[in-house]
């Protein structure tokens, strides 16, 4: 197996966060999903002018706001005060959705409740019938831009791994992930077929144990 | 012709009962404070309210859904952490909901405006928000068919009017704003500020004062700080 | 008859189009065609506060440019430089159209090679069959306003009607115009029934003569 | 990330045979005409040529359509007083065309450049131009099903970039420019100023940087005047 064990233990968010910016292409126009996606942006420099998208209505979305800085014009997706960057701009939800859906941003990158070999994403509704069904721009994220990366941790808290054959929760898009970034591992996904790129704190056997799809190592 | 308001009592007085009202904003940024207010204290009732979210907390939209003054709701992120009376109201059977991805909403309204009757669109294929939806193949890939939300009325802010109606806003709270103005049959726009015509560059005019039927200005509107806002 | 014959000749270009700016209300937003219709400017005055359109990207359009005023950027649908009024407004010609499309413009007063009674107007193609098609904004123009008016002399160089029972010519618009402003009539068009409001020129039953439709009288 | 060319001829460069390229422009207004001179420069061949009109005189379009360059034109007025060269290629049946409405053509492209399948729009229904196509009644009127046009290339005109590749307009020279730099998958824009990031309001961005590839400055583009040009 010649799968590289990159870490000696499972990778935290902000590591995991930081093995995701590294793969960014400098140039790129890139949307992070709310929650642990958004971290990525704290590993990005200003060399890899990278633009973050915000589908509120901007391009070049910098950090959080603090203090004076917060001004309640300016937040990000997730709601949270943001500040400008040098070179960024303004436009409406339609405009902001249209350059999503119009496949202009380069990367996506998402959390996932379940996502499958095929590359379908559940990610909005965890299908419990007294659940109030809310997707806001997930759908969208999903399948609008060129590439859509996942984020998250291999297995829910209650162990079990969320890299499924075939999704059990409500889809938010249909064979939409290329790749997904978990603190176990690295996991391209083509054609139904899940190649492991890297592991962390695990090796590729014993990786292959606890995930009930199958795995092929990369090479 | 444009109707600058004295109030915004006077701005929403003609919102009928059963009327369809878009309202503006995403979080607080870009929130008709003031109009929704007036729309509350006016009485308006069953209406359909189409907005991003079914409410925060104890004002707003959410007091309008607490009065039972919404029947129907259009929203893409109704289930937030303090939109605690429209889950009472949803749970009790009293409030219709409609939930639509976020940019299908947004160009949903933005086609009524430009009369587009119809449009398809990847996003929500193969999701139970696409289930018995029209699909069709296209560019290579599987589209939906979905269809403009006209409205009544809309209620927005803006940063600055002109006497032309020609509107800037400021920053991210542009967001449903030039576009809810278009979709609707009567636009509503709260402004900061209304300047003589001349006084706003044509170039940089974001929606034309042909979308705008009444502004009311409120010099220091209401705006909370995005941080003592729920989660989205 | 009670139809009244407002003037003692049949009117010109620049009477007629005086007739149709003092129907337009105040207040309105119109776009004016290219070719006679563009006369009825010079009949609005600053208190009809009426804003001109033109399709390739402006609101609150004003006169025609001269001298030094002329702008090679400020150009009218017509491609004839233009100046600016206070309160105008640029944007793309997708915004643009959509305003029309959208039902957002009061009025629109078009050029025309024939309109039948049902409202079916056409003014893009003669219907030779070695013409080559040409169409611009007509189309879009004729269905996208809340009214359509038509200004055209009542007949053609060599004395047919231009007013008919059934278009010949190659269609612009299906039912869409409403009124017919000419040299000898205004013509108002409902539901199939030809109303004549005002005769220039020449009585009712005369006018009626040199028509092959139906025409009613007013009251 | 933004190319900056160094000259229009290196701006077209990667244009190759059989491309389909929009062009920029209504009438003299926002005519990219440096570009278009490179691309005519740079001898591709087998074009799809998307632009309003149909070449006038015999520069520009028109030279390009007199070489033999241009396979088919989509436009909505082909036919002006002096499209002789259009012309005479079209009843040589050296040229196909395709007529669409203007405000179906700007729509087609805004789809292409949005992500849009297909719309239904109400211009065109019950004519010609609208032959064969599928139609719906949708919100009372007969709607005629369009499709995006998506192209390889759109050479267009702003006044001003920055270096995150935003771009203002000058007055009606806006014209295509903002859809045909979205539709395009390599965008390449003639602007008469670069400046630093930060030096264009964020308010004011008419085409966001991501739309834009390449951009060249030409100082002093020229500029026919606009009375000297045959009539539309």
């Amino acid at each position: 197996m010649s799968v590289p064990q990159n870490s000696d233990h499972p990778l935290s968010p902000e590591e995991l966060a930081e093995v995701v910016a590294r793969d960014i292409p400098a140039g790129a126009y890139v949307n992070l999903g709310i929650g642990q996606p958004t971290l990525v942006s704290n590993y990005l420099s200003a060399e890899d002018d990278v633009t973050l998208h915000t589908e509120n209505g901007m391009l070049g979305m910098g950090a959080e706001a603090h203090g004076d800085e917060v001004d309640p014009d300016l937040i990000n997706a997730g709601k949270i005060p943001v500040v400008e960057t040098e070179g960024c701009s303004y436009f409406h939800h339609a405009d902001s959705f249209a350059m999503m859906r119009g496949g202009h941003l380069d990367c996506c990158v998402l959390g996932a409740f379940q996502v499958d070999q095929q590359g379908n994403l559940a990610n909005w509704h965890t299908g419990k019938p007294d659940a109030i069904p809310a997707v806001g721009g997930a759908m969208d994220l999903a399948t609008g831009a060129k590439q859509t990366f996942v984020m998250m941790t291999l297995k829910t808290k209650k162990g079990q791994s969320k890299l499924v054959k075939e999704c059990t929760m409500p889809l938010t898009g249909v064979g939409c992930v290329s790749r997904i970034y978990t603190d176990l591992g690295v996991f391209l996904l083509e054609d139904g077929k899940v190649t492991v790129r890297e592991t962390f704190g695990v090796g590729f056997d014993e990786l292959a144990q606890q995930v009930d799809v199958e795995l092929t190592p990369a090479q | 012709m444009l109707n600058i308001a004295d109030s915004a009592a006077a701005a929403v007085e003609l919102i009928h009962d059963g009327a369809c009202v878009m309202i503006g904003g995403f979080g607080v940024a870009g929130q008709p404070v003031e109009l929704i207010d007036a729309l509350i204290e006016h009485g308006a009732k069953d209406l359909t309210v189409v907005n991003n979210n079914a409410g925060n907390g104890d004002v707003g939209l959410a007091k309008l859904i607490q009065l039972g003054r919404v029947q129907k709701i259009i929203c893409s992120f109704p289930r937030q952490s303090d939109s605690w009376h429209f889950d009472e109201k949803y749970r009790a059977g009293e409030i219709e909901l409609e939930v639509v991805p976020q940019g299908n909403l947004a160009e949903r309204i933005r086609a009524a405006g430009a009369g587009i009757g119809a449009f398809f669109t990847p996003t929500g294929y193969g999701t139970p928000l696409a289930e018995g939806k029209e699909v069709r193949e296209l560019d290579g890939k599987h589209q939906v068919l979905e269809y403009p939300i006209h409205a009544d009325f809309s209620l927005t802010k803006a940063y600055r009017a002109d006497k032309a109606g020609n509107l800037v806003y400021r920053k991210t709270a542009r967001n449903f704003g030039p576009i809810m103005a278009a979709a609707a049959t009567h636009s509503i726009v709260q402004v900061s500020d209304i300047v003589e015509r001349g006084q706003i560059d044509p170039e940089v005019v974001v929606t034309p004062g042909i979308y705008v039927d009444t502004v009311v200005q409120i010099n220091r509107p209401q705006q909370q700080d995005p941080r003592e806002e729920g989660a989205a």
